[in-house]
């Protein structure tokens, strides 16, 4: 594990503008908003070239690697900031690492610029593999004609384009779709656990698309591999930084609510419990930064990422589930924040694999 | 069993068999902290007097009051059947399991007259005023005031997590009569309250769930009668110890029913047949079997402890313990069934309560958050484990 | 669930018997005899009829069921009281369940009266499943020669007969073999984790029986199967007997001992585990009970005794772990009783059968 | 890395390789609590002479003291290079670990000169004497008494729980000096202390295992110089307490080495690899291996940790929680995969250490109840916690 002053100067960056762009406050007022953020923040983090952190310079980027942008989505975490940076920054990776050269030069510098993209990997099959796809392109009279329905497609009001997995002649590929090209009522908003995110489902019917919208199909089982492990990586980092916070958020009560005459952090049922939960933290953030750190490296990359989504979902279920408990009738409010990291856990976890899912794969890859 | 038993149990069977209700399409409460609705409330209203109606809620309470006047074997009888055809729960949760076995016990015959069967009949709906915002887990240091004047008490103050707090007619209140006693527990006094007086308003608390179903309830110079004091001025506390014994089940005498569903494994068990991945049922994924194991065998442990309370010599060492330990054992349970269960749905997990994509409508992480009110309200888990620990174990107290 | 007067008596008597008979004195001295356990004391326990509680009256027994020993060997658990009844009890059941009436005739009213009978069913092999035999009997001139190894024989040297499963003519199959007929030679105590137990090794090879040392061949499935519960219900009973004893002596050195100025079972942090270990054994006592209950009945008796064994090897390996914990620097002592307990709590989940592997047998009676 | 690192690096690697002994045919210690017997005493003596007159042991204390003089960076290479050869562990723990890091940072020049290599060899073994009979978690209780005389100080009580008692040559002592202090922790003093001298007395002490390993050590009227004050008189809480930090290893300045085995879960993996159970390796198991890649995320994420806590920016929100974590955390995972591995052994598991039987000869079953003295010793798991809730956390003490 190692950083270099660029890492660490972006971290103190990332720390000090998710706070104060993202407080509790205007949390709660964006769970009530239709798009879910505000325009005017996301257009500051396309300024700060945050997007281009993981893309080459050549198209526009900064050419650091996916571990770079960790300390970044920790933060995201930590202040449960809603912007479509998650959903944006796969598909950068998707298109870097699927699409052919004319697609990266297209689509890459406007990412980097600040422009949403989103991905449209999710089915009704409710299945954690890529290639668990029945969505379909068949060739029509000007290219194919779509068919199927994606789920959990992130922020997609937003996204200039979405990247889209179907079969194509059996195979699993991934295409480019303006949104522009989808109408409005082939969206529909799901009704997420986490307040704070935006997700659609996507009727892919009767959507045409030409050929150059598909990307190189020699290259999908490695995109779709690169983008689990993308996914699982930034998820993990999401997960860390909120379980900081709500340890944080924790903390803060126990040392200022009374009951029987003495403040209730200092009564070991809370304060050992709360231990715990910070040394469950402790670990998941260094698996987060080991993984970020070996990102990229066969086999070490997997495995480290794997380890840190697995501690992380672990890490905040447990801190946020305490965290309901120790805010006794408060906790059980609306108000009370605890439940927005609870309800976060839940959703990140179930994308792309939770601790359960991760565990198992890593019995594979390490009792080998 | 008595032949008088026997029948009584076939006309039981009978009358669940015929009458229990198919689920409405809305959502029910799984338990009586749960009702959010107006919906919900009219139908949980209606069934509870059905229910009372058919002669199967408050058997064992004494006919002169509206209650069955025959034995608790019989009430037993009838909550069995009612639990094998997964009835609904009964609504009055506080009048029946709180209120009325109180007011039965040390209630004045005006008071068993005038409430028992309103109860029973759910026409009287009751809450409880015992928790402030300040004072959650501090029952004894409850602040709200209560200053006689006359015939009436004058209220002033504030309670939190009243359930029904804005359907009740009446409250079982715990209020500060002498703030000059010599300890804080011996200044309190417990009174029944009518809630639609002047002075009295309530507010609606949004859950964690984002439903509502508590509410806060405010008292402003409200003057109520002084004839609903129970016990002495003072004897607050005592009374309000007991009358927490009844809720717990550590002391007989509640109406019958359940005001809590049953979580059975089995049910997750289906969902986890139904649910598949990696293009399997996920009951076949070992770390799930192994998981719905330990949930039926604590579930079962949990059962078979009831059954075992009622035989003394299997209980002679420490009799408090099994009806102490229940609260806590099951409402952790519940808890945790619940996350299980919301863990267990895969990418879905992402889903919530009226998303057509959610697997059971989304009720396993609604009943995984509504479960904190129980293992928070009616004294938290951490507040269980000291009582048990100095109670049962006899351990010296903690603060 | 329910008891009889009779249960009521059996149960108060065994407890006073054992409080009296085995107090921890007593067992500190058994732990360096060689023998293990007080022949006087043994003597009582048959003239009390304990080994006849399941015996049919006809045999010279009591004539009640497996369920009514329950109580006694609980006793016996709590009190660490060293004695050859539990191997007796299960040989016992296995003559009753498999064996010829010229040898129930022969065996039980000598049981029933006293005598120590020990099971020779395990082997290197290190397998729960009873038919995992490879000790044989060949047809020799006069009979069989038996060869093999058993491993674990409780008791043997106290045993008048000792029951053996071997392979014959490739089937499993038991057989009883008078103790005076093998030689010194073959058999070896092995060095246990519970210094309470005493168990042998036990050689085989070159022993000859009759025709008539056989049980019946048709029994032998039954048998097993029996037998497998039967050890199972018992050493639940004398975990759960275990956990209760071991929770009392924690609690009474959490009421004693001092530390910064206040009795240490004051602080939540060894109350509010100790409460958890609590809870625990309850669980496992209302499952014993209830499986003591319904023993015997066709499935509804597997779920139950696996579920209690399952549950008391829980519950007495959580709260003797932590009463040595709990009891600091004492705690790590020889003198200290905690470890009686842990050491007792991972030999009786040994044989037969422990927690994860009753739970998974459990997955398949109840999750079909 | 320089050019210079690197060739110390290759030497080391070059010399564990060759010289890292093989298992004798007794059992060795996996930690320094563990030594029972004389001749795996001897073994490690002589194991860590060694290593430090071939220069990877001390190597970045000063030259003038028979250290090597050489960089923090060298002792790590050294160490890295004997953990990959699994080298037995280091014995004198207390010279190394806490009494020399004290004496280079506050002792004398006439302390460094006469114990510091010493130390280093193993020549001079050092004990410890900071817990009582009466006082196990509250040292600060401490009520040995320490009177002065002259040149003396003259001494009277009891330690308890002192490692190589018996061995020992030196003891830091923690003594009341003043019992009339105006609190129990400034009538301190720390001293070191000779252990061959009248009037002081190890008895064995006989662990859970049936082993011995640690003794009690009584001083009747025992005189000892009072050069070996460490600090003031008075001083002695504030300087066991730094003490303890480089024990905890929160403060730089140890010898380097490891006292303590790495328990890998591979070593558990083997283990589950060679034992079957219904005709298939326990590996095959999957809640084996569910169990196995949890200790393989929980030693990764402490491993990982480690080297975190070594770039500031990473740990800049508290400082100080992966070192004050790192004893609780690690010492109960030593306890929990021990306890694992025991249970996994199936009928084998009733097998103790000397059975030919038992698998590994009965380490797992043994390493479980020698675990103890690490979650109890040096502060109990609980104290930890109060530590890190109170120092890391901020909250307010439970106490």
């Amino acid at each position: 594990m190692g950083t270099t002053p660029e890492q660490i100067d972006l971290l103190n960056v990332a720390t000090s503008f998710c706070r104060d762009k993202s407080p509790i406050a205007s949390v709660r007022t964006l769970l009530e908003n239709e798009l879910g953020y505000d325009p005017a923040v996301w257009q500051q983090i396309g300024d700060l070239g945050w997007l281009a952190i993981a893309i080459p310079e050549h198209y526009g980027g900064v050419g650091l690697g996916v571990g770079e942008i960790v300390p970044v989505m920790e933060q995201m975490g930590r202040t449960l900031f809603a912007t479509p940076f998650l959903s944006t920054s796969m598909a950068a990776q998707a298109i870097l690492k699927g699409g052919y050269e004319a697609q990266k030069q297209h689509l890459l510098p406007a990412i980097a610029a600040g422009q949403a993209v989103s991905m449209a990997l999710g089915e009704h099959n409710n299945e954690w593999d890529l290639h668990a796809i029945t969505a379909s392109a068949t060739r029509s009279k000007n290219g194919y004609i779509l068919s199927g329905t994606k789920t959990l497609v992130l922020d997609l009001p937003s996204a200039a384009h979405v990247i889209v997995s179907v079969k194509r002649d059996g195979q699993s590929t991934l295409l480019v779709l303006p949104t522009a090209d989808i109408a409005a009522t082939a969206i529909r908003r799901e009704r997420l656990i986490d307040e704070t995110k935006r997700a659609y489902e996507l009727k892919l019917d009767g959507i045409e698309v030409g050929e150059d919208a598909f990307f190189d199909p020699d290259k999908t089982a490695d995109t779709l591999a690169h983008i689990h492990l993308v996914a699982n990586l930034l998820g993990a980092a999401e997960l860390c930084g909120g379980t900081q916070a709500v340890i944080d958020y924790t903390v803060e009560y126990l040392n200022t609510r009374k009951q029987f005459g003495k403040v209730i952090g200092s009564y070991q049922a809370l304060k050992h419990p709360m231990v715990n939960a910070y040394i469950e933290y402790e670990k998941a953030r260094s698996l987060l930064y080991a993984a970020a750190n070996s990102f990229g490296e066969q086999g070490v990359g997997e495995i480290a990422t794997r380890m840190a989504k697995a501690q992380a979902d672990t890490a905040l279920s447990f801190a946020a589930d305490r965290s309901i408990q120790f805010h006794g009738g408060f906790g059980f409010t609306y108000d009370c924040d605890a439940q927005l990291y609870r309800r976060r856990a839940i959703f990140t976890a179930s994308q792309y694999g939770d601790a359960a899912f991760h565990k198992a794969k890593l019995a594979d890859l390490v009792l080998s | 069993m008595s032949a008088e038993l026997d029948e009584y149990a076939r006309a039981a069977e009978d009358w669940f068999a015929n009458n229990t209700p198919a689920p409405p399409d809305f959502m029910l409460p799984l338990t009586f902290m749960e009702v959010g609705t107006d919906q919900q409330f009219d139908f949980l209203r209606h069934w509870q007097r059905a229910v009372y109606e058919a002669g199967f809620l408050g058997a064992a309470w004494p006919s002169a009051y509206g209650g069955g006047g025959l034995s608790q074997a019989h009430q037993d009888i009838a909550t069995a059947a009612m639990r094998r055809h997964h009835g609904p729960i009964m609504l009055n949760a506080i009048g029946l399991n709180w209120t009325g076995p109180l007011l039965l016990d040390i209630g004045t015959e005006t008071h068993k007259k005038k409430y028992i069967k309103g109860i029973l009949s759910a026409e009287d709906i009751w809450c409880q005023g015992f928790s402030e915002p300040d004072n959650g887990s501090d029952l004894g240091n409850a602040q709200l005031r209560a200053v006689r004047d006359g015939d009436t008490y004058v209220l002033n103050g504030s309670k939190i997590w009243t359930t029904h707090g804005h359907y009740a007619k009446y409250m079982i209140l715990l209020a500060r009569t002498n703030p000059d006693a010599p300890n804080k527990y011996a200044g309190l006094s417990f009174i029944l309250t009518p809630m639609k007086v002047d002075g009295i308003e309530t507010r609606k608390i949004r859950k964690l769930t984002g439903e509502h179903g508590f509410t806060q309830t405010f008292f402003n110079d409200a003057r109520i009668p002084a004839d609903g004091l129970m016990g002495a001025e003072g004897d607050g506390w005592k009374v309000a110890m007991q009358t927490l014994e009844y809720e717990r089940n550590a002391r007989g005498g509640q109406a019958g029913g359940y005001v809590l569903s049953d979580v059975d494994p089995l049910e997750v068990l289906q969902m986890a047949r139904d649910t598949k991945r990696g293009g399997k049922p996920i009951i076949e994924d070992p770390a799930v079997r192994a998981q719905l194991v330990e949930f039926a065998i604590e579930i079962q442990a949990l059962n078979m402890g009831a059954q075992r309370a009622k035989i003394p010599p299997l209980v002679q060492d420490r009799p408090h313990g099994i009806p102490l330990m229940s609260k806590l054992a099951y409402t952790e349970y519940v808890r945790r069934i619940h996350e299980f269960a919301t863990q267990l749905q895969g990418p879905k997990a992402a889903y919530y309560v009226d998303e057509p994509n959610a697997i059971d409508n989304g009720k396993w992480p609604r009943g995984y958050m509504n479960a904190f009110s129980a293992t928070i309200g009616g004294g938290t888990s951490q507040i269980q484990r000291n009582i048990i620990g100095d109670h049962v174990l006899g351990l010296p107290k903690s603060r």
